[in-house]
């Protein structure tokens, strides 16, 4: 559980509808997040969790429905608008920059954060070249954090699956993110990897106060980590509230027991 | 470092084959800039075959005054980088720096003019390139030979006026001629001279340009129908020319009244067309044909003795082969007449630059070579790099080209008034001043080169 | 009236010979994935192969055997060489490799052949149809409509052929699901080299009509770049794409040239059919006959 | 003098961030550049200068500028011949009207191709791979049409042909080969430099991320229209410059027929060969591509003569296509980062031997 005090809704979803074609993805969802919280999204294969971080932040355009952030209210996100007003995510199935060493994967998490112009980069000398150095600073900051200072300049094409996962949480970081949408971090880990995984989350929320919104497989993990948690199946919200009001959901319950192995 | 190795690579390789000369000091060698593949090299082919066959016929016959000819091949598919590179490579090859280079290339003549000037080594062009540098004064190492691109335009329009029953240019009165054209520098040439020449003599020009490569022309045929012209132009090179030829024949353009430039109307072009170009005809320097006794020399001499240059025997004589062989007359008789001042050895591209400029070839001497008629008579002066301004025309049979006229002359008055006022304005950019050709030809000055004006 | 009748015509029956590469272009993007630039090379190459084997005294069913069994071994080695290795690689690796091959079958056609035009005699006269001209006063070409009919009659035969064959019908499959296509037991790699083969029968007729029309000549690869605007209109996937974007790139591409041409100095003909294709390109990328492809996160 | 790094330790991470953090290296390229500048000048003939080097790096800027937009940016051109004409003509424009000096002339010329770029590279919002490749071509044929149709670029010279003016610089000639070779050589060493520095910053890894995976830079906040347009700027800028050159320093006249869509493959040949997104590999692409058909021309002639067999040049230059079609094919397959990556790979072997591991 997190340390931190739990403060207003920062995020609220209202009815958010969205389609492919004639596929119903997302149906008049509706949940908020509240600030410094770490929020779960749960629910079968297919459920459409993906779909709505994909919301969120702006991957996707929903047909319907409105998202309040920090009290503007929209109709749908942008991309770019979402990285810029603080939103940084991880992907379901890692969106590293493969062609790129960890430490640029993770520089270019900063990219918001560099102000100076294509020239005075040609250029170097000056700006451009202070403005590296202190970004650099930061991000060795983030790979200390993550304890990936061994392979700081490898490929991250090279990097075994459960690395990538964490460079790929510390690209988020590096933009030192409001919120945090975390697509199954811990997905095909083993358990020890996963408890390192649990533990940087925790430690991000509790020492940069950074919401945190999961979506996350092992119940277990959820249970330990979330403060709430909001079940979907096939696009439609089936339960929303703290771990325990929903373990006990008998909606929940039937939804994973057709399901879950 | 590698980049180091490659360097070392360089020089070493450079001491090989570019600084060594490939030539005896004491033979003539010859820079040919060739192309026998790629877009034009159907027509290389034949160009440079009938070229190296010349040279081989003068040495076996113990070379220009005792002189042996050498050369050496360099590929330019064409193209003006590699014609570049070309030049550069064989001017090293021999103390003469090539002797006198034929592009063969409208593009190449003009990327290499500067540098066969800077060189000392003539640029001859025959037929083709820098038509303005007609005017010796401005070019005194370029020689468009026999006749330019606009004297040839102008000529074909006597030619029409009298295929349609005039007799001089002005009868074209009222006439409409539709000028086909590759839209290319080359194709672009004459577009001047035509429209000044419709404007003088009251007649319609209706341009037509094609595309490069000019395979696909139904459409710029069907506008020439649709224009109904009472002749047309047709200004193509390479792929061109027989699709043309086939395009006219798809929509029932008669090819009685189609005259083609002298690229657009050899072998290579009717051949490929079939019936299609039967009654097509062309402008050409002169007869061509396996019965001259020059190219029977060559057979007799060059190819019984298993020498010959061409693989396709059935092409020697033709349009493009005679052109090759006229190449290689003129570089000799060139040599020839600077041996005559200079002394029967090794000519430098300086002694060639006077041998050009005072060259004179006439049908007596082309007589005594075994090809009369394959060119007009020719003689350069200082004033005059063309030399002849002449052209005849030539129609296909549907198995051979047959020569139809006498040697016609175009508009010379008009033509150089084009060509003095180009030549004029690339040497105000260039500020240079002009030769006197009035003390060269006295023999006051020699030398060949321009003063440049002072800069401003 | 009659003139742009005429031009129309005429446009459209050179679209048709435009089709007929571009169906090679289709018939290995569908089953490979592969987009082949190659293919106006293996037109190249096709026609000189044929009208050589004419040149040396075959007769023309003889060259045309001849012809398409080296169509055959290209194929083969061109799914042995180039396809294996590069198995699973981006597509755009693959269309570069392509290009690769395209200059490897140019200079391999050349050094075999000569780089000479060859001319190829089908017996067919390129001449307007006195009927018609007469009739109508327009110029339609009896070679041009023969053509017509004979890559009508080749869409019929592949048609039947991804129809009622075994192959064929694997081919399909593959088309729409590699995995599918294992299980019906014909090894990926044969399909491929089939569908190479099936791709060089295609550039053979397209190689034969082209020759004939215009000669079998280097300057054949350039038309066939006219089949890439061709598969953005039609789609890449689609047979029937292909014919109706040829039909189209045809017919528009003559009639710029004819109305639009003179009015900024003509010879636009090089360069219409791809801006067209590229403003087609933004409003429908998946081409007219195409499958719509979402990006999926 | 080993090629070693033991006891090079980074203490800051300016030193680590070095474009050769190696002190060898940096000695080396040390040594290049002063051969470049000064040794190859004294020693190279007009032959090297004028048909090799001058085009080399000619080339290699060009393939520079294929290389940001297609190696970095990911996204492919098969234009490039065109935005060299674009910068060509444009130069020649500039010093023709304006009588400006050469330098800003050719940045002029290029900050064209620049917009010529950015206007083809509109599409790129849109369409991907070889969608884009397709279009690229569009710009190819039109430029080069645009560039014959309309007088006015090439001063209504009847031929379209453009012979480029005299060069000085701050009254100096620049007129014989070495003069060409040393400014052509600080052109190219100069924004080859930027251009490394451009890819080693934010820019850069903005370029990468785009060409890696578009939607994940999308969602860190890197704007797809911005990034895709500055890589085609850029490009065009470089080949511009790069066209520029070409009129001015190599073939001195230049048609618009020269900028043939052969001559876009050429270049991306040397991209492929070099290694796709690799400044170095730019400059290893230009020079193998270059230097192969010169190399083979005086190589196959005497090795088939052993033989006894006399090849003409006709089977030469097709054998050089089959050998460039195969190359190409070739380093796709085995090396697809090209040349450069060879170059890395060998020198990590010179770092570790004489031990295999």
């Amino acid at each position: 559980m997190s340390a931190r005090k739990i403060g207003e809704v920062i995020l609220d979803l209202q009815n958010i509808s969205l389609r492919f074609g004639g596929v119903k993805a997302l149906t008049d969802i509706s949940f908020n997040v509240r600030e410094h919280e770490v929020r779960a999204i749960i629910g079968p294969n297919g459920a459409g969790k993906s779909s709505m971080l994909n919301v969120i932040n702006g991957v996707y355009h929903p047909q319907e429905g409105t998202i309040i952030f920090r009290g503007e209210k929209r109709h749908e996100m942008e991309a770019n608008a979402a990285a810029k007003a603080g939103f940084a995510r991880t992907f379901q199935n890692i969106a590293l920059f493969k062609g790129m060493s960890v430490l640029d994967n993770l520089m270019t998490g900063r990219n918001l954060k560099l102000k100076t112009n294509f020239l005075q980069q040609a250029i170097w000398w000056g700006p451009a070249r202070r403005e590296e150095l202190e970004n650099r600073q930061k991000v060795e900051e983030v790979i200390d954090f993550l304890e990936i200072e061994h392979i700081r300049k490898t490929p991250v094409g090279r990097l075994p699956y459960g690395l990538q996962k964490r460079v790929e949480l510390g690209r988020a970081l590096a933009a030192e993110p409001q919120i945090l949408l975390l697509d199954e971090p811990m997905a095909g880990m083993n358990v020890e990897e996963k408890q390192d995984m649990c533990r940087f989350i925790l430690d991000v929320n509790d020492q940069f106060g950074t919401t945190i919104v999961l979506i996350e497989h092992d119940m277990g993990v959820v249970m330990d980590i979330s403060d709430r948690v909001v079940v979907l199946d096939y696009g439609k919200k089936i339960g929303d509230g703290t771990p325990d009001e929903v373990k006990n959901n008998p909606e929940v319950i039937s939804a994973y027991l057709g399901t879950q192995h | 470092m590698k980049f180091k190795k490659t360097l070392f690579a360089l020089a070493a390789t450079s001491a090989l084959f570019a600084g060594m000369p490939a030539a005896q000091a004491d033979d003539q060698f010859v820079s040919l800039l060739s192309y026998r593949v790629g877009p034009y090299g159907n027509n290389g082919i034949s160009v440079f075959g009938g070229w190296i066959d010349y040279m081989k016929l003068v040495n076996a016959k113990g070379g220009v005054n005792g002189v042996k000819l050498t050369w050496e091949e360099c590929e330019t598919e064409y193209n003006n980088a590699r014609g570049v590179e070309c030049y550069e490579r064989l001017k090293g090859k021999s103390p003469t720096k090539g002797t006198m280079i034929h592009p063969v290339s409208t593009g190449i003549s003009y990327s290499i003019l500067d540098k066969t000037l800077a060189d000392k080594v003539p640029l001859v062009m025959i037929g083709y390139g820098r038509t303005d540098a007609v005017d010796g004064r401005y070019f005194p190492y370029a020689f468009p030979l026999v006749t330019t691109y606009q004297m040839q335009a102008s000529a074909m329009l006597k030619f029409i006026s009298q295929r349609l029953g005039g007799k001089e240019t002005a009868d074209l009165k009222g006439k409409k001629i539709a000028f086909v054209y590759h839209d290319s520098a080359f194709g672009k040439e004459p577009l001047e001279v035509l429209r000044a020449e419709s404007a003088l003599n009251k007649f319609e020009v209706v341009e037509i340009p094609v595309a490069h490569p000019g395979i696909e022309q139904t459409a710029q045929w069907q506008q020439v129908r649709q224009a109904k012209p009472d002749f047309v132009i047709f200004w193509g090179w390479g792929a061109m020319n027989s699709a043309g030829l086939q395009a006219a024949q798809k929509v029932g353009f008669p090819r009685e009244k189609m005259v083609g430039v002298w690229w657009s109307g050899a072998e290579e072009d009717t051949v490929p067309a079939g019936p299609g170009a039967k009654g097509y005809m062309a402008a050409n320097f002169g007869v061509v044909g396996k019965d001259i006794p020059l190219i029977k020399d060559i057979v007799d001499t060059v190819y019984k003795a298993k020498q010959g240059d061409m693989k396709d025997e059935s092409k020697i004589g033709s349009v493009l082969y005679s052109r090759g062989v006229l190449h290689g007359l003129i570089t000799v008789e060139a040599i020839r007449t600077a041996q005559a001042k200079f002394g029967k050895r090794v000519m430098t591209g300086e002694e060639i630059q006077w041998g050009l400029e005072h060259l004179k070839i006439d049908q007596k001497r082309l007589k005594e070579l075994g090809a009369e008629g394959m060119m007009p008579d020719t003689k350069v002066t200082c004033a005059d790099h063309e030399g002849s301004g002449k052209v005849m025309f030539q129609q296909w049979d549907g198995t051979k080209w047959n020569k139809i006229t006498d040697y016609l002359e175009g508009n010379r008055t008009l033509v150089r008034q084009l060509l003095d006022a180009s030549a004029k304005k690339y040497a105000e950019e260039k500020k240079i001043q002009p030769r006197d050709c009035a003390a060269v030809d006295a023999g006051t000055e020699t030398g060949a080169a321009n003063k440049k004006t002072a800069k401003k | 009236m009659e003139f742009f009748f005429e031009v129309l015509i005429g446009g459209l029956l050179s679209g048709v010979m435009y089709s007929l590469v571009a169906l090679g272009f289709v018939l290995i993007y569908k089953a490979s994935g592969v987009f082949n630039f190659a293919q106006g090379a293996m037109v190249y190459f096709a026609a000189l192969t044929f009208a050589g084997f004419v040149d040396m005294g075959a007769p023309l069913p003889v060259a045309f055997v001849g012809a398409f069994v080296s169509m055959i071994v290209l194929g083969i080695l061109t799914e042995r060489v180039v396809l294996r290795p590069l198995v699973n690689q981006p597509q755009i690796t693959l269309f570069m490799a392509t290009i690769g091959l395209a200059f490897f079958i140019e200079g391999l056609a050349q050094i075999v052949w000569g780089a000479s035009t060859r001319r190829i005699d089908l017996g067919i006269t390129d001449e307007p149809i006195p009927y018609i001209l007469d009739r109508f006063n327009m110029v339609v070409s009896t070679f041009d409509l023969i053509a017509a009919v004979i890559a009508g009659a080749l869409v019929a035969v592949l048609a039947a052929f991804f129809q009622y064959t075994k192959i064929g019908r694997a081919l399909r499959a593959v088309a729409d699901d590699h995995q599918a296509a294992l299980s019906i037991g014909i090894p990926l790699q044969h399909i491929w080299a089939i569908i190479w083969t099936v791709a060089g029968f295609v550039a053979l007729v397209a190689g034969m009509l082209w020759g004939a029309r215009n000669g079998a000549q280097f300057a054949l690869t350039f038309v066939a770049l006219k089949a890439l605007p061709v598969l953005i209109l039609g789609g890449f996937t689609s047979i029937l794409g292909a014919i109706v974007g040829g039909l189209i790139i045809g017919s528009t591409e003559k009639l710029a040239e004819v109305y639009i041409g003179p009015m900024v100095g003509g010879g636009i003909e090089n360069w219409f059919p791809y801006v067209l294709a590229l403003f087609f390109l933004l409003v429908r990328p998946e081409g007219l006959f195409g499958e719509k492809h979402i990006d999926r996160v | 003098m080993l090629y070693r790094e033991t006891g090079q330790f980074k203490t800051t991470y300016a030193a680590d961030q070095q474009i050769f953090p190696i002190r060898q290296d940096r000695i080396a390229i040390g040594l290049l550049l002063a051969v470049a500048f000064l040794g190859v000048p004294l020693v190279a003939d007009q032959y090297w200068l004028s048909a090799i080097l001058i085009p080399f790096l000619i080339f290699a800027l060009a393939t520079l500028g294929l290389n940001i937009l297609t190696g970095y940016a990911g996204q492919l051109s098969l234009g490039s011949a065109a935005f060299m004409a674009v910068g060509a003509f444009g130069a020649y424009n500039f010093i023709l009207r304006l009588d400006m000096p050469i330098i800003p002339a050719f940045l002029l010329g290029g900050l064209c191709a620049a917009t010529v770029g950015i206007l083809f590279g509109l599409p790129s919002l849109r369409i991907k791979g070889f969608y884009l490749a397709v279009a690229t071509l569009a710009a190819q044929f039109f430029v080069v049409w645009g560039l014959t149709k309309f007088g006015w670029f090439s001063n209504y010279s009847s031929s379209g042909v453009i012979t480029a003016q005299d060069m000085e610089i701050f009254g100096f000639p620049i007129d014989s080969p070495v003069s060409k070779y040393l400014l052509t050589l600080t052109i190219v060493s100069l924004l080859a430099l930027m251009a490394k520095n451009m890819v080693r910053s934010n820019t850069g890894r903005s370029w990468m991320a785009v060409r890696d995976m578009d939607v994940a830079a999308e969602v860190i906040g890197i704007p797809l229209m911005k990034t895709k347009l500055l890589a085609f700027a850029v490009s065009s800028f470089y080949c511009g410059v790069a066209g520029a050159l070409a009129a001015y320093c190599y073939l001195g006249t230049v048609e618009p027929d020269y900028f043939t869509l052969d001559l876009s493959f050429k270049i991306l040949f040397m991209v492929i060969v070099g290694g796709v997104g690799s400044i170095l590999g730019s400059f290893f692409g230009a020079a193998f591509i270059i230097l192969l058909p010169i190399f083979l021309n005086i190589v196959l002639h005497p090795l088939f003569g052993l033989f006894g067999i006399d090849i003409s040049t006709a089977i030469v230059s097709n054998m050089e296509l089959m050998i460039f079609g195969g190359l190409i094919i070739f380093f796709l397959a085995v090396e697809p980062h090209g040349l450069a990556r060879l170059w890395q790979i060998g020198k990590e072997k010179l770092r570790i031997w004489p031990f295999p591991h």
